[in-house]
């Protein structure tokens, strides 16, 4: 009988008026975040951090603009991590390809913002720069000594130093491309 | 008697029922279409071009913004055509995820198609209960990735991260919860009566019609042609798990909505299946750090959710691509459009859109 | 309890103004604009209220929590929130428009379906314009509204407006006829057009949901068509035609078309009660309050099917119309004609 | 593309188009054709060999020379689980196009479903279709300088616009 589909849909719409509802009331409720879950501001252990960079080498977008500086026992330290939050894919390579797990996702996903410099994100913290000036300053007192080149270039390190470069090349390139589409 | 006029109506790209923003020029006399002509590149991004320009690992990510809604589809279209051209061998444990993640991703987007198609035709409510369920499907992807539309977790290789045991627990019980809610979906549309006067009959094209069209998914199987490349091809793991194609008769609209209601019942076999069969082992092979296929070519397609999706990669030695193309289904799909339209209601041409299942991000690329 | 009714109320106002005035004919003009004031409060709160009531009422069907921020957890606040968003919105007069008629184009819809309050019997003695024609002028008000939605198609200089403008006038012309044949046969029964006689009727005897089953459902029907709702909502048609009418429309001129159509949704609410459920007649609570909790159970059930049922197509609609309603429609008043003669014929 | 054409079947093909070539030790060999050709033997190919689907077509920018490829497919078994004596199978056609005038006739004749993808080499590699019925751009709009899926294509620098920043400044 026509009519009778009708009905049976207004029951379903009347059994749900009186039933438990799906949603949640957000900012007072919230969800609470699987442990895998990629979102937030990235959070970097710098204690452990050897700026190695691969992280803003893996990024397709281009998202992370590092500083380094080299100190007097030739050991990089960053001085600024941006995280261009508004390129950001949240991919996670950056994470994965950090070799010393020294970099996190903070799992706040609470990251909107008004204005668009909000998104340039420094993940250095104050303590992080007081840590680095500490070091920075006891490298100074104790400087290793200078290399003193011999011979003209073996080779070998060429081939290996190739890649870097060409992931570097890939970053330049991935930047100039990435810009239009902000 | 006076003569009558026609008029060019441009639905889109800001109309509530485009999805997202396609434009549809509609040649109209009075409310009967006499032409539908899509035009789109709205959402133009230059995938094609973005992935010559990246490395092979840093492209996986970019297919996730192709078909939003069924990320993991593509995410598992474009890593199969990167080991086929690297000559990779995936562990069978990564097969099994990767085939119950798209199957998952599957439910989820037909879940959508469901709620989009009902909204479309004014029933909102039927709408907000299909995004509630596809909800659990995405706290599932959550669990196991870490994200709820861009997965990225189908990697060149295997997966990403190996399932945990909470995450096959969800899905059992979702799996039992599969049929709950179909059931009420059948109350609320499929047994509405308006619902099956605005479908049945509308947008009918028949099976030479959408042949010449080059239409796949479900889109052809509801046409009576049983052509999914799960079967056809028996690419992944497919081959060892019993599910049927399911097929249409007559080439409509009601038809497409009862193949994609349909599917969603299979490919919650095929999960079922494969979470009982899930071997041990590694979940990822053995990939190179930096991975650089021999020269040469490849075009790989699997079954995405809206059709036949096809990924063609050309090599030349280095770590980038140096060409990729995509066969997207919802763009070839398109083709059909006019077809669906001619003759019909304008109320009908909305149903039309919705019956194709196009995402903008996938027609435009 | 039952003698508390708004006619008493009325009338101690009258005798309070006239010890006042003391001048017959300035009380009775001072207690036409109180019943104006009292309509005109009854179409805003409604309104307000019904607003809120469809946003829960959609919201709670699909199992969401609806308005929850604004005045304490349950949103009591939120119409008047979003009041205030509609009037401090820009006004945006569409490029090309036909300026006049675009203007009175809201305006004028908000006329006819205030104009008909003055005809419904709330109470006991309460009702503005007690006419001997009543339904007679009620029908040719509410029919009034068409205009303005041709009006606001034709002036907008949009396709879609002007493709919702026409569909107005098809959809409400198929549905004005089966709509008035359904209720010629309350009509007959009560044997006058009298909004007060057809409850009075109905307190006598049963009420005419009893009597006139398929004359209820054909007018429920076209009842969710006049207002615009969903199943039959194809003038703004959202997914096809964005908002019909309403298109180029923003703002305080938008809020109006809104205005218009919760006042239309309590009006087929009250003439549904008054017609089929019997007014404000019911035991032991104040007639008052059975009004309206009749009412408030009518403006549920067209909710209800607003957020259940898909929308149908305009040809099917119309052809719903002429081909199934008017011929039902036809044949009930006949059997009602026959029923009459005969039950007459035996008193 | 699992199963390709064998090496009898190619040869069949060659003898009946002399002007094709593929290479004998490529394990899945694509087959060249001129452009005047190309018609010919897409028909030959769909009318009596069965490749019915046209999967996949588009074009890559070798620098020197443009390719057409386009990947057929004869579906001939619904399910290829299921033991049956037919087997589905695989061609590649590529075309062999001059970089600086490249034309090409269009397949929508053979293979009506080809038009938006045809549509799109047009668009995005600038490759003339003569013949196809409705030939504009279908990305990018009309007027677009360029092709961007060139190799040699250089991106040129968006319009200045100055945003609406902080407060309104």
């Amino acid at each position: 009988m026509f009519g009778k589909g009708l009905i049976t849909g207004m029951r379903v719409t009347l059994k749900h008026f009186f039933g438990k509802k799906a949603t949640f009331c957000y900012p007072e409720e919230k969800l609470p975040m699987p442990e895998r879950f990629r979102g937030g501001h990235l959070k970097l252990d710098y204690k452990k951090c050897i700026a190695c960079q691969l992280c803003s080498m893996a990024c397709p977008n281009g998202a992370i603009e590092l500083k380094v500086v080299t100190d007097a026992q030739r050991k990089r330290h960053l001085t600024s991590y941006i995280h261009h939050m508004g390129r950001c894919m949240y991919c996670d390579l950056c994470i994965e390809n950090c070799a010393l797990h020294s970099l996190h996702w903070d799992q706040n996903y609470e990251i909107s913002a008004y204005h668009r410099e909000a998104f340039d994100y420094e993940v250095l913290t104050d303590s992080d720069r007081e840590y680095l000036k500490q070091v920075m300053e006891a490298a100074a007192a104790n400087p290793a000594p200078p290399i003193v080149p011999k011979k003209p270039v073996p080779p070998k390190p060429a081939e290996a130093a190739k890649p870097e470069k060409e992931g570097e090349k890939a970053e330049e390139k991935t930047e100039t491309e990435g810009k239009p589409n902000e | 008697m006076a003569g009558t006029e026609t008029y060019t109506l441009n639905m889109g790209p800001q109309h509530p029922s485009t999805h997202g923003v396609l434009r549809v020029q509609l040649e109209l006399d009075g409310e009967n279409i006499i032409s539908a002509t899509p035009i789109m590149g709205y959402l133009h991004r230059g995938v094609e071009k973005m992935l010559e320009n990246r490395t092979y690992v840093q492209g996986v990510p970019y297919t996730d913004r192709l078909d939003y809604v069924s990320s993991m589809n593509n995410n598992f279209g474009y890593c199969r055509a990167v080991e086929e051209l690297a000559g990779i061998e995936v562990p069978e444990r990564a097969e099994y995820i990767r085939v119950i993640v798209a199957e998952l991703n599957r439910i989820a987007s037909h879940l959508v198609f469901i709620g989009s198609l009902a909204i479309d035709l004014g029933a909102s409510t039927g709408m907000l209960y299909t995004f509630r369920d596809r909800e659990e499907i995405l706290d599932l992807f959550n669990l196991v990735c870490g994200a709820r539309m861009t997965f990225h977790y189908i990697r060149i290789g295997g997966v990403n991260r190996d399932v945990q045991p909470e995450f096959i627990e969800k899905t059992y019980k979702f799996l039992e919860h599969v049929p709950e809610f179909m059931e009420e979906y059948k109350k609320i549309l499929l047994g509405n009566e308006i619902f099956m006067s605005r479908l049945k009959g509308i947008s009918k094209l028949s099976q030479e019609t959408a042949l010449s069209h080059n239409m796949t998914g479900p889109n052809i199987r509801a046409t009576g042609i049983p052509y999914d490349i799960r079967k056809v091809d028996g690419y992944s793991v497919y081959p060892k798990f019993d599910f049927n194609v399911v097929t249409g008769k007559n080439g409509d609209n009601w038809d497409r909505f009862n193949v994609r209601y349909n599917e969603i019942f299979e490919s919650a076999k095929i999960v079922k299946q494969a979470l009982d069969g899930l071997p041990e082992g590694p979940f990822m092979a053995k990939v190179p750090k930096v991975l650089r296929p021999p020269k040469g070519e490849v075009f790989s397609r699997t079954e995405g959710t809206r059709g036949e999706l096809g990924f063609y990669i050309v090599s030349d030695g280095s770590t980038k691509p140096y060409r990729v193309h995509i066969r997207r289904p919802s763009f070839v799909n398109m083709q059909g459009l006019n077809d669906m339209c001619k003759g019909y209601l304008i109320g009908d041409s909305v149903a039309a859109f919705s019956a194709i299942d196009p995402l903008m991000g996938e027609v435009d690329c | 309890m039952e003698n508390i009714t708004v006619g008493a109320a009325a009338e101690w106002l009258r005798s309070l103004i006239l010890y006042i005035i003391g001048n017959e004919l300035l009380t009775d003009i001072v207690m036409k604009f109180v019943g104006l004031g009292a309509c005109i409060a009854v179409i805003l709160t409604a309104a307000i209220v019904l607003t809120y009531a469809e946003r829960k009422v959609c919201a709670f069907m699909q199992v969401r929590l609806g308005p929850n921020r604004v005045g304490g957890r349950f949103g009591l606040l939120q119409p008047i929130a979003d009041m205030l968003k509609l009037m401090s919105k820009e006004d945006i007069i569409p490029n090309g428009c036909d300026r006049v008629v675009w203007a009175l184009s809201p305006m004028l819809l908000f006329v006819p379906s205030a104009l008909i309050y003055g005809l419904f019997p709330f109470d006991e003695g309460a009702v503005f314009a007690d006419v001997n024609v009543g339904v007679f002028l009620l029908l040719a008000i509410s029919s009034q509204s068409v205009l303005p939605f041709l009006m606001g198609g034709y002036a907008s200089n949009s396709k879609y407006a002007y493709i919702g403008g026409m569909r107005t006038v098809a959809q409400m012309l198929s549905y004005e006829a089966p709509m008035v044949f359904s209720l010629l046969g309350v009509v007959m029964i009560t044997g006058s057009m009298r909004m007060n006689d057809i409850v009075a009727a109905q307190a006598e005897n049963v009420w005419f949901i009893v009597l006139q089953p398929i004359a209820f459902i054909i007018y429920i029907i076209t009842a969710t068509a006049e207002t615009n709702r969903t199943p039959f909502d194809l003038v703004e048609d959202e997914s096809e035609i964005v908002a019909g009418p309403f298109a180029e429309y923003s703002g305080m001129r938008w809020a109006l078309f809104f205005l218009a159509e919760y006042a239309n949704l309590l009006s087929i609410s009250i003439l549904t009660t008054t017609f089929f459920l019997g007014g404000w007649h019911g035991p032991f609570l104040p007639g008052v309050v059975w009004f309206w909790l009749k009412v408030l159970l009518m403006v549920f059930v067209f909710m209800w099917f607003r957020w259940t049922f898909p929308r149908t197509r305009i040809d099917q609609m119309l052809s719903f119309s002429w081909k199934v309603l008017l011929p039902l429609a036809l044949v009930n008043m006949m059997f009602t004609g026959i029923g009459v003669y005969v039950w007459r014929s035996m008193m | 593309m699992k199963t390709y054409v064998d090496a009898a079947a190619l040869e069949d093909i060659k003898r009946r188009f002399p002007a094709v070539e593929y290479s004998g030790e490529e394990a899945k060999p694509a087959v060249y054709i001129s452009a005047d050709e190309l018609i010919a033997l897409l028909k030959f190919l769909r009318d009596e060999m069965g490749f019915t689907r046209m999967e996949n077509l588009t074009a890559v920018d070798y620098k020197t020379y443009f390719e057409m490829v386009y990947h057929l497919f004869a579906w001939k078994t619904a399910d290829t689980c299921k033991d049956s004596a037919d087997e589905n199978l695989w061609i590649t056609v590529k075309v062999k196009l001059d970089h600086e005038n490249p034309e090409i006739p269009s397949v929508t004749s053979v293979f009506s479903g080809s038009e938006f993808e045809e549509r799109e080499v047009y668009d995005l590699m600038g490759i003339n279709i003569t013949g196809h019925p409705d030939l504009r751009r279908i990305l990018l709009w009309e007027g677009f300088p360029g092709h961007p899926l060139r190799k040699d294509y250089k991106q040129i620098a968006p319009p200045f616009v100055e945003r609406i920043t902080r407060r309104g400044h």
